[in-house]
C-alpha cells in the first residue's frame, strides 16, 4: 500500500525515490558524492530540524547543489552549501554563496554523514559578548523550549 | 613610597638619562605591578570608558619608560669581548654563577645571551672601551646569528624569568649513537629525580653512566654549596611515569615480533629499542616469504640431514652437498616450551580446531609460505555458503566470521600493520642541521642543588623556531629523538612577543581488549 | 584619541636587532601607540624582571607595522651600535665625562642622601613626647653629630642601567641617510601581500592590530585599544582562490567559537577591496 | 620519549549495556553476512536488524537521520492506541508526506486520476484491527528501540525519554561529540502514563502506520488520547511515505567490514563487489584513502573505536573512543599523516604552526590528546601492489602525541586575553 510496496521486491530504497533526491539529480552537477552531502543535509534540515520551504538549486559559478530553506515560518532564506568534509574550497566559492544576497550556512559532510554547520556572513559580525554563568543557562532553556516547539 | 618615578616629569628629554636626584629617588620606587582591570567588550565613547583607557595608558606608560635604576654596589661590572663573544667579569660573580657562567683561564666569564639577561635583570653593567653599554646596546651588540639569535634569546629570556636553567646545548653530552644501540644502562636517572637529589649532597659526582661525562679542560667549576632543600617531586608535565590505567592489555601477547607491547611500562622502551635496531640493521636483499627453510627446532624430528640448497640461491661456482645437522640438533634447546596452564589451554583450543598444519598433507608439500597462504585461500574458497565474491577472489578477508575466535585472536590476526617507534630506522637518516637543539633546560626547583660541572640530565632539550616557519615533520621528529634519548625535545615557537611550546612524543596505542 | 601628542616626532626611530626592527625609546612607543599600533614588548620589565606577565621594552614590530610606517614614510632606521662606536681620542674624552658625571652624581646623592638621614631624624625626634626645650637641644646636637659622622659609600650609589642607547637621535635631514640603512626585505610572499592588505584595511577602520599565532588564525583584531578591550576577531588572510582544506576552516571556526570570537575569512579583492566573511559556530548540533 | 597514556574518561552515566566488540558472532550458528549499498559514492545499509548489528556491535556508522545511534522517527511522540504504539504526527505533517507520496507516484508514470485515487484511498483511517492483524513489521525500521530496550521493563515511557531526548540534545558542554542517551533526566512529560502501563507490551507495528492528530497541535492533547473522550481526534492512518532510518559507513568502516572482517557486501547497481573492486572504488573516490584505511584497521586492530564523523567536530580525521561512544569520552583526536621511507611528509594536509596551534587548542579545550598518526610507505611499494589491500602489511604506523607545554609557574601568571 505504501510506497514501500510499491517499489520492486527488494524493498526499493527511499532516498532514490525522494522528490527532492530526484530533483537534485536533474540539476546535473555531476559531483555524486556532493550530491549526497546536500540530500543529506536537506533531510537533516526537513525531517529533524523542520525547517520549512526548503528547495534545492544549481549553483552555476561553483557547480554545486545548494539549498535554500527558512528556519521557521516567516523567518529569512538562508543558502546552505553541503560539501564532503574531505573536500577544499577557496574563499571566492565561498563569496559566491554569499552574493546570492542571503546569510549562509556551510555545512561540512563526514563520510559516515555526520553534519557540522557553520554560519557565513558578508563582513564583520561581532561575537555576541561573554554572558554570566546565570544568564548562559537562561539562553540554554530558550533553545531548549525553542527545539520542543 | 615614591609610585612614580621621575621619567615623567614634565623636562622630557630625549636621551632619557635621570638625573642624580631622580636616581636618588628612585631608591624608594614600588616594584608592584599594577593589576590590570576588567576589559569591556564594547568601546561606547562613553566618558567612563575613555577615563579608564587613560588610566590603563598612563599606567602601561610610567611601567615602560620606566629605567633601571640599581646600587653599585649590588651590580656586577663586565666588560665585553667582542672578538670571543664572551663578557668577561671584573668584581665577583652574585648567584647567578652557580647556573651561568664559564671560567677559564683563571677568569670567570658570561655568554652573551646570559650577560644580557642578567642585565636585563639589573644584576650586571657591562662595560664597552670603559663606557657602560645600554641594553639597547647588549641587544644589537650581544644578538647575532653567529651567536645567540633574537628568536632564541626570547626563548633563553622567557624561561630564564621562570627560574629554569638554561644553558646552550652541547651535543658531545649526549651518549652516541653507538652508545645508545648497546643500551647502556641509564637507569640511574630512571630511578627517580628525588633519589638524585638526595645524592646530589654528596661532593661526588652522581653517575650519569653512558653520559659522556667529558670535563672541558679549560673549564673548573666554582660550586656554591647550598643547604639542601626537600626537593618536591617535580610537577611536571613531562612525566614519563605512567598513570595508573584501567586498560587491561594483553600482556600475553603471542607472536608479536615486538614482544609483549607493554608502552606504559617505561622500562621496556629500552629492551625494544635493542630488538628493535636488531632488526631494522639487518634489512634484507632477500624475500624471505620464496625461500623455503629447514624447521630444524621442530620436535618432529626432520632426518638428520638436509638436502642440499637451492643452486639459484647460491653465488656462482659454489656447491653445497648434503648436510648434516645432526650436531647442531644437539646444541639447539629442543624443549618443550612451559606455558602456564592458561596458555597450554588456549595452545590446545587452537590445536583442536586447526589440528597440526604440519601433518596435512598438502601443507607439507609447499615449499613456502606464498604456496601455503595460497593452499589456504584456495581451501577457504571451498567452503560451501562464503560469499563467493569475498572468497572466491585474489584478495579475501582477513577472517572469516564462520570460524568464530576470541576476539583477542581476531584482533591479532588481523593486526597486520606493524606499528614502529621513533628511534626505527633513524641510523640510515643523513643527520641534517635543519632542526637544531638549541638548549638544555632543567627544573626551577633544581636551582638549589644545580652544578654546572655536572648538570646531571636535562628536564628537556629546546628547539627555537618561529610561528612563520615550518612544523617538524616525522624525519625532524626522529632525528631528534635520536639525538636526546629520554629527554623530551620542546619546540619553542616564537609568534613575535607569543612563545608557545609543543612536544611531539613518541606512542603507541595499548591494545584494548573486550570479551 | 589618536592623535593625542601632536608634539611628538612625525617619525618613530628604527633598529635592528638581528635584523627584526624595534622601538627602544619611550616617545617612540607612545607615538606608535598613538597611531594604533601595538607591536609586542619583549624585554624584561625593570620594576620586577623575573615574570612573563607583563613585559618591557623594546617594543618589537610586525612585519605589517613596519610596513605601514615606511609606507607613511613615518620611520627611520637608527644607526646601529658599530656604527655609533667612538673610536680613538673620542673614547678617552668620552670616559672622562662618563667618570665626572658619575663623580658629579655621588656628591649630589650623598647631598640627597645625608638630608634624607636628617629629616628622619627629625621626625623621630619631634614625634616623640619629652620636654620640647630640651629636645630641641638634643635635636640640634644630634643633627651636628650626624653631619660629621655620615658616610655615604659608593657602593650605596644609584646608577641607571640604561634602556635605550644615549646619543644620535635623527633629524629631519638625515632621515634620507638613515633610510639607507634599511634592511632589504622580501615582499615576494603573495601571502605577506594579502596580510599587508588586510592589516591596512583593518586599521583604517579603526581597530587594533596583534599576531593570533595561537589562535590559530593571522591576527586579533581589536574594536579598541587592547590594554581596554577583548578582541573580537580572528583574522585568517587568504588569497581568494588559495584552496583551503574544510577541515582547516572547521577546526578554526570551533577555536573561534571556544574563545568566543569571529573568525574572519579575509582576502583582497582584485579591485583593491578587501573582503571580509564572518565565521561562526551555528549552534546547531 | 614516550608520551605517558593518560587514562580515557568513563562517562557519568551509561544508559546501554555493551553488545559486543564486532559485529562477528563468537558462536557459528548466528551468521554475520551483512548487506550494504554504495549510492552516490557513500556507503549505506538498510536492512533494520543489519543497522542493529553493526551499529550496536562496534559502533560503526552513523544514522543519516540521527546525531549517532540510528534511532531518528518520523515523531518525537509515540501513543498508546488500543493495543498499539504509534508514532503522532501533525496534520499538516501528513499532508507534506501525502504530497511528497504523490510526487513519487507521478514520477513513476501514473497520471493525476490515478495519484489521487491512490492518496485518497492511503489517507483513510483503519482500524486497528487490521494494523493488529499485518502484526510487528520489524523490517520497518522505525523501532529501533525495542532492541535496544529489551532489557527495560517499561519499554514505552522509555521510549518517551530516549527520543525526546535525541531530539533535544543540546549539549553545549564542551564535550559534543556525542551524546549517549541521557535517558531518566530528560524529566518532564515523558514518563506521564507510563505507571499505566498494563503487563502486556503494546505492539508496535511497522512504520506503515502513524496516528494522525487532527487537531494540528500534537502537545495539547497529550492525555486526551489515552482517555478515549469525545474530544478524540487521533486517526489511525497508513504512513503514506515511511522514511526508514538507514545507516552510512565511511569508506574506512565498510571496508574493515569487509575486509578485515569478512561480515559485510557491499552492492553496487545489485552486484556484489569483491574486495579489489572495492579497494579501486574506494581509492579512486578519496585520493587518501589508503592512508586513512591503514590508520583506521591499525586502531580498529588495537581494540579502539575510531569515528570519523565526529572528527569533522574537531577538524581532524579520526576521535579514537575506548569501548565505545556511549561508554567514555574520546581519547583522541586523530590527523593521518603519509610519509615516505625517509619519513618526508608528502603531506596530505600540510600543517602550519597556525593550523597545529588551533587543533591543539581545540582538542586541550575538551580535555582530548591531539595524536599524529603517520602512515609509512616504503620506498620500494609499487604502484601495481597499491592496488590491492596486500599492500597494507608492507606499511607502517608511527603515532605521536603533540601537546602543549605550559609550565606551572606560566600557567599562573597567564592573563585571559
Amino acid at each position: 500500500m505504501s510506497l514501500t510496496s510499491h517499489g520492486a521486491e527488494t524493498s526499493a530504497n527511499w532516498i532514490l525515490l525522494h522528490p527532492a533526491y530526484l530533483e537534485m539529480k536533474s540539476l546535473d552537477v555531476g559531483d555524486s558524492a556532493q550530491l549526497h552531502a546536500a540530500f543529506l543535509a536537506y533531510m537533516d534540515l526537513t525531517e529533524v530540524r523542520r525547517w520549512k520551504e526548503v528547495s534545492c538549486v544549481k549553483s552555476p559559478e561553483l557547480q554545486l547543489v545548494l539549498l535554500e530553506g527558512k528556519e521557521k515560518e516567516g523567518a529569512h532564506t538562508q543558502t546552505v552549501l553541503a560539501l564532503p568534509v574531505h573536500k577544499s574550497l577557496s574563499h571566492r566559492s565561498i563569496r559566491h554563496m554569499l552574493d546570492r544576497g542571503f546569510p549562509a550556512l556551510l555545512c561540512a559532510v563526514g563520510s559516515d554523514s555526520t553534519l557540522v554547520y557553520q554560519r557565513m556572513t558578508d563582513g564583520l559580525v561581532t561575537p555576541d559578548p561573554p554572558v554570566g554563568p546565570f544568564q548562559d543557562v537562561g539562553r540554554r532553556q530558550h533553545r531548549k523550549r525553542r527545539q520542543q516547539r | 613610597m615614591a609610585e612614580r618615578n621621575s621619567t615623567d616629569s614634565a623636562e622630557s628629554r630625549y636621551s632619557e638619562i635621570l638625573s642624580p636626584s631622580e636616581l636618588f629617588a628612585a631608591r624608594s620606587r614600588c616594584h608592584k605591578i599594577p593589576v590590570r582591570g576588567q576589559k569591556d567588550f564594547f568601546p561606547n565613547d562613553s566618558d567612563e570608558q575613555r577615563q579608564r583607557l587613560e588610566q590603563s595608558l598612563s599606567e602601561h606608560w610610567s611601567l615602560t619608560s620606566e629605567e633601571r635604576v640599581e646600587r653599585l654596589g649590588n651590580l656586577v661590572k663586565a666588560t665585553w669581548i667582542p672578538s670571543d663573544q664572551v663578557v668577561e667579569l671584573q668584581s665577583p660573580a652574585g648567584k647567578f654563577w652557580q647556573t651561568m657562567g664559564f671560567s677559564a683561564n683563571g677568569k670567570q666569564y658570561l655568554l652573551p645571551e646570559e650577560a644580557l639577561y642578567l642585565m636585563e635583570c639589573g644584576n650586571l653593567q657591562v662595560f664597552y672601551k670603559d663606557l657602560p653599554l645600554s641594553i639597547q646596546d647588549g641587544y644589537e651588540r650581544f644578538l647575532s646569528s653567529n651567536t645567540v639569535s633574537l628568536l632564541q634569546y626570547q626563548v633563553f629570556g622567557h624561561l630564564k624569568r621562570l627560574g629554569y636553567v638554561v644553558h646552550r646545548f652541547d651535543p658531545s653530552s649526549q651518549p652516541s649513537t653507538y652508545a645508545r644501540q648497546l643500551n647502556l644502562p641509564q637507569s640511574q636517572d630512571k630511578a627517580g629525580r628525588p633519589l638524585k637529589r638526595k645524592r646530589s649532597v654528596s661532593p661526588t659526582p652522581m653517575p650519569t653512566s653512558s653520559r659522556t661525562e667529558k670535563q672541558d679542560s679549560t673549564t673548573e667549576m666554582m660550586e656554591v654549596d647550598k643547604d639542601e632543600k626537600d626537593g618536591k617531586p617535580p610537577g611536571s608535565h613531562l612525566t614519563t611515569s605512567p598513570e595508573t590505567l584501567e586498560v587491561q592489555c594483553s600482556a600475553t601477547s603471542t607472536a608479536d615480533e615486538d614482544g609483549g607491547r607493554t608502552w606504559w611500562a617505561g622500562d621496556v622502551l629500552e629492551c625494544k629499542e635493542s630488538n628493535h635496531s636488531t632488526t631494522s640493521t639487518s634489512s634484507s636483499r632477500w624475500d624471505f616469504s620464496s625461500i623455503p627453510f629447514p624447521d630444524l627446532g621442530s620436535r618432529e624430528s626432520l632426518s638428520d640431514s638436509l638436502t642440499s640448497p637451492d643452486p639459484s640461491l647460491l653465488p656462482g661456482g659454489l656447491a653445497v652437498g648434503v648436510c648434516d645437522v645432526a650436531t647442531w640438533r644437539q646444541k639447539i634447546n629442543l624443549r618443550k616450551v612451559a606455558m602456564s596452564s592458561k596458555e597450554q589451554g588456549r595452545e590446545d583450543d587452537r590445536r583442536r580446531r586447526r589440528g597440526d598444519v604440519n601433518k596435512d598433507r598438502e601443507v607439507q608439500q609447499c615449499r613456502n609460505w606464498t604456496e601455503y597462504q595460497e593452499l589456504m585461500a584456495r581451501r577457504q574458497s571451498r567452503c560451501d555458503g562464503r560469499p563467493a565474491h569475498l572468497w572466491n577472489r585474489e584478495v579475501t578477508p582477513l577472517h572469516d566470521p564462520r570460524q568464530p575466535l576470541p576476539t583477542r585472536e581476531l584482533l591479532e590476526k588481523i593486526s597486520v600493520i606493524k606499528s614502529t617507534n621513533l628511534l626505527e630506522g633513524v641510523s640510515r637518516l643523513k643527520e641534517s642541521d635543519e632542526w637544531g637543539i638549541c638548549f638544555s633546560v632543567y627544573q626551577p626547583d633544581s636551582v638549589a642543588e644545580f652544578k654546572k660541572s655536572n648538570p646531571g640530565k636535562p628536564y628537556s632539550h629546546m628547539c627555537v623556531c618561529s610561528f612563520d616557519g615550518p612544523v617538524p615533520d616525522l624525519r625532524a621528529i626522529k632525528l631528534l629523538a635520536s639525538q636526546t634519548g629520554d629527554v623530551p625535545v620542546v619546540f619553542a615557537v616564537v609568534d613575535y612577543g607569543d612563545i608557545s611550546f609543543y612536544t611531539f612524543k613518541d606512542f603507541q596505542l595499548p591494545l584494548d581488549v573486550y570479551p | 584619541m589618536m592623535e593625542e601628542e601632536n608634539s611628538t616626532p612625525d617619525a618613530v626611530g628604527l633598529s635592528w636587532c638581528d635584523s627584526s626592527p624595534l622601538l627602544w625609546r619611550i616617545e617612540d612607543l607612545k607615538w606608535f601607540r598613538s597611531q594604533g599600533l601595538v607591536g609586542a614588548l619583549l624585554g624584561s620589565l625593570p620594576r620586577t624582571p623575573r615574570q612573563n606577565g607583563r613585559m618591557g621594552r623594546p617594543l618589537l614590530l610586525l612585519p605589517e607595522e613596519e610596513r605601514l610606517l615606511t609606507e607613511r614614510c613615518a620611520a627611520a632606521a637608527l644607526p646601529a651600535a658599530k656604527h655609533c662606536a667612538v673610536e680613538g681620542a673620542d673614547v678617552h674624552q668620552c670616559v672622562k665625562q662618563y667618570e665626572a658625571e658619575q663623580q658629579q652624581s655621588y656628591e649630589e646623592q650623598r647631598v640627597l642622601a645625608l638630608e634624607d638621614r636628617k629629616s628622619a631624624l627629625l621626625r623621630a625626634m619631634t614625634s616623640s613626647h619629652t620636654d620640647p626645650q630640651t629636645s630641641d637641644e638634643a635635636l640640634q646636637r644630634r643633627l651636628e653629630a650626624l653631619d660629621c659622622s655620615f658616610t655615604f659609600p659608593l657602593s650605596a650609589l644609584a646608577v641607571q642601567l640604561s634602556t635605550a642607547r644615549v646619543g644620535l637621535t635623527y633629524c629631519h635631514e638625515d632621515r634620507a641617510f638613515l633610510q639607507a640603512n634599511w634592511p632589504i626585505r622580501k615582499q615576494d610572499n603573495p601571502r605577506c601581500e594579502v596580510r599587508y592588505q588586510v592589516f591596512s584595511d583593518l586599521r583604517g577602520r579603526g581597530f587594533y592590530l596583534t599576531s593570533a599565532g595561537k589562535f590559530g588564525g593571522d591576527f586579533l583584531v581589536y574594536p579598541g585599544d587592547p590594554l581596554r578591550f577583548h578582541a573580537h576577531f580572528i583574522a585568517v588572510c587568504l588569497s581568494l582562490d588559495e584552496s583551503v582544506c574544510l577541515l582547516d576552516v572547521l577546526a578554526v571556526a570551533r577555536l573561534g567559537s571556544n574563545v568566543k570570537k569571529t573568525v574572519l575569512l579575509c582576502s583582497a579583492a582584485t579591485d583593491g577591496n578587501v573582503l571580509y566573511t564572518s565565521l561562526q559556530w551555528s549552534g546547531m548540533v | 620519549m614516550l608520551a605517558e597514556f593518560r587514562a580515557p574518561r568513563r562517562r557519568n552515566r551509561v544508559h546501554e549495556e555493551y553488545e559486543a566488540p564486532l559485529p562477528v558472532t563468537q558462536s557459528p550458528e548466528e551468521r554475520s553476512d551483512f548487506r550494504a549499498e554504495l549510492i552516490n559514492q557513500h556507503v549505506l545499509v538498510r536492512n533494520p536488524d543489519h543497522i542493529q548489528r553493526i551499529y550496536n556491535q562496534g559502533y560503526f556508522g552513523k544514522g543519516i537521520l540521527s546525531r549517532a545511534r540510528p534511532d531518528h522517527s518520523i515523531s518525537d511522540q509515540w501513543e498508546q492506541h488500543k493495543g498499539l504504539c504509534l508514532p503522532v504526527v501533525s496534520q499538516s505533517r501528513y499532508e507534506e508526506r501525502l504530497k511528497w507520496a504523490g510526487a513519487a507516484l507521478s514520477a513513476q508514470g501514473l497520471d493525476d486520476e490515478a495519484v489521487s485515487q491512490i492518496l485518497t484511498k492511503l489517507s483513510q483511517p483503519v482500524e486497528a484491527e487490521d494494523v493488529r492483524r499485518e502484526g510487528p513489521r520489524p523490517e520497518g525500521g522505525v523501532c529501533p528501540h525495542t532492541k535496544r530496550l529489551r532489557s527495560e521493563v517499561k519499554p514505552k515511557a522509555k521510549r518517551f525519554c530516549r527520543l525526546e531526548s535525541q531530539d533535544l540534545n543540546l549539549s553545549s558542554d564542551q564535550d559534543s561529540d556525542y551524546d549517549p542517551d541521557p535517558g531518566s533526566n530528560s524529566g518532564s512529560g515523558s514518563g506521564s502514563d507510563s505507571d499505566s502501563d498494563p503487563d502486556p507490551e503494546p505492539v508496535v507495528p511497522g512504520p506503515g502506520f502513524v496516528l494522525v492528530d487532527c487537531d494540528g497541535d500534537v502537545r495539547s492533547t497529550d492525555s486526551e488520547s489515552r482517555s478515549g473522550s469525545g474530544l478524540q481526534v487521533r486517526e489511525l492512518r497508513h504512513n503514506p511515505v515511511s522514511v526508514s532510518e538507514y545507516l552510512q559507513l565511511s569508506v574506512e568502516e565498510a571496508f574493515f567490514l569487509v575486509y578485515s572482517l569478512g561480515c559485510l557486501s557491499v552492492h553496487l547497481h545489485q552486484e556484489p563487489l569483491s574486495i579489489i573492486q572495492l579497494w579501486r572504488t574506494f581509492q579512486s573516490q578519496c585520493p587518501h584513502f589508503i592512508s586513512s584505511y591503514a590508520a583506521y584497521h591499525h586502531f580498529r586492530s588495537k581494540g579502539w573505536v575510531p569515528k570519523g564523523g565526529g572528527g569533522a567536530k574537531y577538524g581532524v580525521d579520526f576521535m579514537l573512543y575506548r569501548k565505545g561512544p556511549p561508554f567514555y569520552h574520546a581519547s583522541y583526536s586523530v590527523v593521518v599523516e603519509r610519509v615516505d621511507d625517509a619519513f618526508r611528509d608528502t603531506a596530505l594536509r600540510p600543517f602550519s604552526w597556525r593550523s597545529l596551534a588551533a587543533l591543539n587548542r581545540i582538542t586541550a579545550n575538551v580535555s582530548k590528546e591531539l595524536m599524529l598518526c603517520y602512515i609509512i610507505y616504503p620506498s620500494d611499494l609499487s604502484e601495481v601492489e597499491l592496488e590491492s589491500p596486500d599492500c597494507l602489511s608492507r606499511l607502517k604506523v608511527q603515532e605521536v602525541m603533540v601537546s602543549r607545554w605550559v609550565s606551572s609557574r606560566e600557567r599562573a601568571e597567564q592573563d585571559d586575553i
